[in-house]
């Protein structure tokens, strides 16, 4: 279709689509006074029966817990399938000049001292509020998904002080993708705790610990680790696996 | 319904408006970056705190990087 | 105007629909896609919300208080990190796209017709 | 037994993980033996589940949280016959192809083996959930290692793309999927189905019940490849690596018909119920435009993996109508025809693959005589096309004759002729291409003038000698015809599933299974009745793919006013229609709104 037929076609369908959603919206109770059973129910009893005083957190990883281990893996096969697109990719064009192989005859890209010293310098601080996030996420917002992804961005950081070289030797791919599947896979681990219990896959069966310290909440917090493994390893691989596209590239040049 | 609902859902309306109609990918993926910082607002004054953090953190720093890194490679080709 | 936010939706989605078709760049059709999956994170935060309600976190609000719904939080938290990935999948794939064809423009991709 | 249910997810999950852990130094065929143990182990598991389940459905609630006062607060799994067909059903074909591929390419050790465990899991889980978010998690789960997949041949622009088109299209659809729950989760306040179907059940139809039915119904059709929504199909199962179309071809686009029904049967059907017949006729229209559009664009392709791609197309637009029924015959129908026309598709995609992997190639013309080294293949990939065409025993004849049958009892006997001709026209280029390339069959030159850049050189997915061909690789493609034939000579087939379907077709039961513990009455198995009139036509359908076969072959020796005739009336339709399928993904997407659109009309139409 040339580029105005396919305008129109999509005009034509976008009023009748938009038409139909927001007939649909209109059914939907007015912002901000919203009654639904499953919230309310939740708000009532979910601190009680979970100790975890991050409700969001109950939520996604005791309650609907299988659904978070489904979505961890949504991010391992895609991590999986980066490494299958990229890595293949790498392979390719390392063939090309096989003289030039491996790490060492790497060019870097030149970074100014300030840049440099500005981002080692944020490195530290950058690991600890992950961690942090990452172990307070059944106490407070945040948890294994944002912390990791913070602490992934450490290991950008590192990148972003020239340190390339020192990347490799912090989190060679083999780590990250050992990280990758030891996250997801001891998910699946604390699930099976239950099994063993006696109980349902994925039943809470640690101790619940006191509400409000930071030793709660039972699986909950193992689940938020295992997670925020998973999520550092998949988010600095991908990071990683971009890089050394670039890195390929520049160095050809 | 306040006035600061009003304000930051206008903005992020804006904002994903302009993250379509920039056409150079480069310049989208700044402005992607600030549309995320936005979506960051919104959530927050949802009162989804948990959901913010992590918009902020993917949605400002992680997915801009990775458009960054996507097009390095294309430029330089 | 209690109307506004689930128009918003609807709007991010559209929008990000007409990115997606017009667009001349996979890399910026890509970015088009996260356009329209953050319409979903609107509207479902959207609906949860209760006016005059506090984050659905227990560390000093007492338990009890009015809160906002926690589910669509633990649906959208779960799901806007593991999007980001599968956005990357997505970037990978133009890229590679454009190793093989030469190009970013969809409108130059033509070996798949018939 | 209760214990099992979970583990047919987490041990495909868990095996992945260890997979991936695995230390690149383990022997190539460590990984193969491993991943084909965990398929297996998941075939077993699912298999007793599924003898089990015949004996009444079972509930598991994830974490131990079971309903209070009629309010979920965790996950179920619904244990029931027809999602344990599917699962044991997705583990074979695993299973097989990952048997097939124990000789296929190998660039990057075992992220592939890896990607087909998370892909069954998925699939396990999307079978097996009881809850609408859930649903849609395993959708985007499946959706995503299946793109990784799709686009596994790294070096291949055509894999490529369609992969990205893939993608693009599937993606969107999962987001029409995610509004529609959240409209749903807006007005019931939950997420279990059985809950929902009470709660949307207590207030008549209004937009929002029908913005989310069709938004999730349309991302379902993007998943299932309902025309106009099936543009990204051929695309992908061309260029995908031949076991992966096993998967792709067998099982993935039925999944989201199935996913149909379940969203239908427990959800909506207290608050549409009423309007079943309205409904009824719109399923099945789009079924019916599907198959033939489907079949229409069969006939063209040379390309063997794109035709057998279309007929896929084709088929699904079968099994819709079989599902868009609404009624348990038509259902158990349905399931019948996905799994032994699924294990037919998926069977003669092995053979092209042998094709690929010998004469590194899959175009019809270029092969022309080339395959007559490969008699066996020739004679699986025959056999096959008459598979499709629904010729006894295959158990494809069955499926077809219970979807034809209730069909008429509704009103609609043209249903069975919409569904011969799909299956003919389906067939009969099949036929044309093996009879070509394994026999030499027909003039090949002069057929057709168009030199086309399709279809010609390959690269070859194996790495092994190509003088030959490994055993293990036609092994899997004449077990996998084998246990379509070995299902249509299941005694009274016809009737197996129907007790099933009951079940499935029954909302309170359902939701009191669910909600309140409250195991269903057992249905008696009906009598069986011979499907003699099924199998005749089955036999008709054969013998006019065969003669379409012969007139494609022997095109230049029929008169030339027939030739002109057809050229004539047909010819322009035929370009008109394939210039549609563009590649563009523009062009998808933009189809992709407008079908949403033309759904959304209609139901709100007739519905209201």
């Amino acid at each position: 279709m040339s580029f105005t037929s396919r305008r129109n076609l999509f005009f034509a369908g976008v009023l009748g689509f938009a038409a139909l959603f927001l007939w649909g919206l209109r059914g939907l109770p007015d912002f901000g006074r919203y009654e639904g059973v499953y919230g309310l129910t939740l708000n009532k009893v979910g601190v009680a029966q979970t100790h975890a005083t991050n409700l969001v957190a109950a939520v996604a990883f005791d309650y609907r817990g299988f659904d978070t281990l489904g979505e961890e893996f949504i991010l391992f096969a895609a991590v999986v399938g980066v490494a299958i697109l990229l890595r293949a990719h790498r392979d390719e064009a390392a063939t090309d000049d096989a003289k030039e192989k491996e790490d060492e005859g790497r060019s870097v890209p030149h970074t100014s001292d300030a840049v440099r010293v500005l981002g080692l310098g944020l490195i530290g601080p950058t690991v600890l509020l992950g961690l942090y996030v990452v172990v307070h996420g059944h106490l407070t917002p945040g948890g294994g998904f944002s912390g990791g992804v913070v602490l992934a961005t450490a290991a950008l950081l590192v990148y972003l002080a020239g340190e390339y070289v020192a990347l490799r030797r912090v989190s060679p791919e083999s780590l990250t993708e050992l990280a990758e599947s030891a996250g997801a896979g001891s998910y699946a681990v604390i699930g099976v705790f239950g099994l063993l219990a006696g109980q349902a896959f994925l039943t809470n069966v640690l101790p619940l610990g006191t509400t409000g310290h930071l030793n709660s909440s039972g699986t909950i917090l193992l689940i938020n680790l295992a997670v925020g493994v998973e999520v550092a390893g998949g988010f600095s691989f991908i990071l990683a696996e971009f890089l050394e596209q670039t890195l390929l590239v520049r160095e050809r040049v | 319904m306040e006035l600061l609902h009003g304000l930051v859902l206008v903005l992020v309306a804006v904002g994903g408006t302009a993250v379509v109609f920039t056409r150079d990918p480069l310049a989208q993926s700044m402005v992607v970056s600030f549309y995320g910082i936005l979506l960051g607002i919104l959530f927050f004054v949802f009162r989804a705190p948990d959901v913010a953090l992590s918009q902020i953190v993917v949605g400002a720093v992680a997915l801009p990087t990775m458009i960054l890194l996507a097009l390095a490679k294309a430029n330089q080709e | 105007m209690t109307f506004l936010p689930f128009a918003i939706a609807a709007w991010l989605f559209a929008v990000g629909l007409y990115g997606i078709v017009t667009s001349r760049h996979l890399i910026h059709l890509v970015i088009c896609l996260s356009v329209v999956q953050s319409s979903t994170y609107v509207l479902l935060l959207a609906i949860g919300y209760r006016t005059g309600a506090g984050a659905p976190i227990f560390a000093e609000t007492p338990v009890g208080a009015p809160v906002v719904d926690p589910v669509v939080q633990a649906l959208t938290l779960t799901d806007s990190v593991v999007a980001a990935t599968v956005t990357a999948l997505l970037l990978a794939l133009a890229v590679q796209v454009h190793k093989k064809a030469g190009t970013f423009d969809p409108d130059e991709l033509d070996i798949l017709q018939g | 037994m209760r214990t099992l249910l979970p583990l047919a997810v987490v041990i495909p999950f868990l095996a992945a993980a260890l997979l991936l852990a695995a230390p690149q130094s383990w022997e190539r065929r460590g990984f193969d033996a491993f991943a084909v143990a965990a398929a297996g182990i998941v075939v077993v598991i699912s298999s007793v589940l599924l003898a089990d389940s015949t004996r009444g459905p079972m509930v598991y609630w994830f974490g131990g949280w079971v309903p209070e006062d009629g309010v979920a607060l965790g996950l179920a799994f619904v244990a029931e016959p027809i999602a344990l067909t599917l699962v044991v059903l997705a583990a074979f074909l695993v299973a097989g192809s990952l048997v097939y591929s124990w000789h296929f390419f190998d660039t990057s050790g075992n992220l592939f083996h890896v990607l087909m465990l998370v892909f069954l899991g998925a699939i396990a889980g999307f079978c097996l959930t009881g809850d609408l978010f859930s649903l849609f998690v395993f959708f985007e789960l499946m959706s995503v290692a299946a793109f990784s997949l799709a686009g596994y041949k790294v070096e291949e622009e055509g894999s490529l793309q369609g992969a990205l088109n893939f993608a693009v299209t599937n993606s969107i659809g999962a987001f029409l999927i995610l509004s529609g729950i959240a409209l749903v989760y807006g007005r019931t306040g939950a997420l279990n189905l059985a809950q929902i179907g009470e709660s949307l059940a207590e207030a008549p139809v209004d937009g929002l019940v029908i913005t989310a039915f069709v938004f999730l119904i349309a991302g379902l059709f993007v998943k299932a490849a309902i025309v106009p929504f099936h543009f990204w199909l051929p695309d992908t199962y061309a260029a995908a690596p031949t076991p992966v179309c096993v998967l792709f071809a067998g099982i993935f686009n039925g999944l989201g018909l199935y996913a149909i029904a379940r969203v239908y049967w427990t959800m909506f059907d207290g608050v549409l119920g009423a309007e079943l017949v309205t409904l009824r006729a719109i399923m099945v229209g789009a079924g019916a435009v599907t198959a033939i559009l489907g079949a229409f664009m069969c006939w063209p392709q040379r390309h063997i993996k794109r035709l057998l791609a279309f007929s896929t197309v084709s088929h699904v637009g079968m099994y819709l109508m079989g599902v868009g029924l609404f009624s348990p015959p038509a259902l158990a129908g349905a399931i019948i025809y996905l799994m032994t026309d699924g294990l037919v598709k998926g069977s003669l995609f092995l053979c092209a693959g042998i094709l690929l992997h010998r004469l590194s190639s899959v175009d019809e013309l270029g092969c022309d005589g080339k395959g007559r080294s490969i008699p066996y293949t020739g004679a699986l990939f025959l056999l096959g096309g008459l598979g499709l065409a629904g010729l006894p025993p295959f158990g494809t004849f069955v499926g077809r004759a219970l979807i034809g049958e209730e069909a008429a009892r509704l009103g609609w006997p043209w249903l069975t002729y919409v569904m011969v001709a799909a299956s003919v026209l389906t067939a009969a280029p099949v036929l044309r291409a093996g009879a070509r390339v394994f026999w030499g069959w027909g003039p090949g030159a002069d057929y057709d003038q168009r030199s086309e850049a399709e279809g010609d050189e390959e690269e070859p997915e194996t790495t092994e000698a190509r003088g030959t061909t490994p055993s293990l690789m036609w092994l899997s493609a004449a077990a996998l015809l084998g246990a379509s034939l070995a299902a249509g000579l299941v005694p009274d087939l016809s009737v197996r599933l129907e007790p099933a379907a009951e079940l499935f077709l029954d909302r309170r039961a359902y939701a009191d299974l669910v909600l309140r513990g409250v195991t269903p009455d057992e249905v008696p198995l009906p009598p069986g009745a011979p499907l003699t009139e099924g199998a005749v036509t089955g036999v008709i359908a054969a013998l006019a793919a065969a003669v379409a076969a012969g007139m494609g072959l022997w095109h230049s020796k029929l008169p030339a006013s027939i030739r002109g005739g057809i050229s004539r009336s047909l010819g322009p339709a035929f370009r008109g229609v394939r210039a549609l399928h563009s590649g563009h993904v523009g062009d998808y997407v933009a189809w992709l709104t407008a079908g949403v659109a033309v759904l959304g009309g209609l139901m709100a139409a007739t519905l209201r």
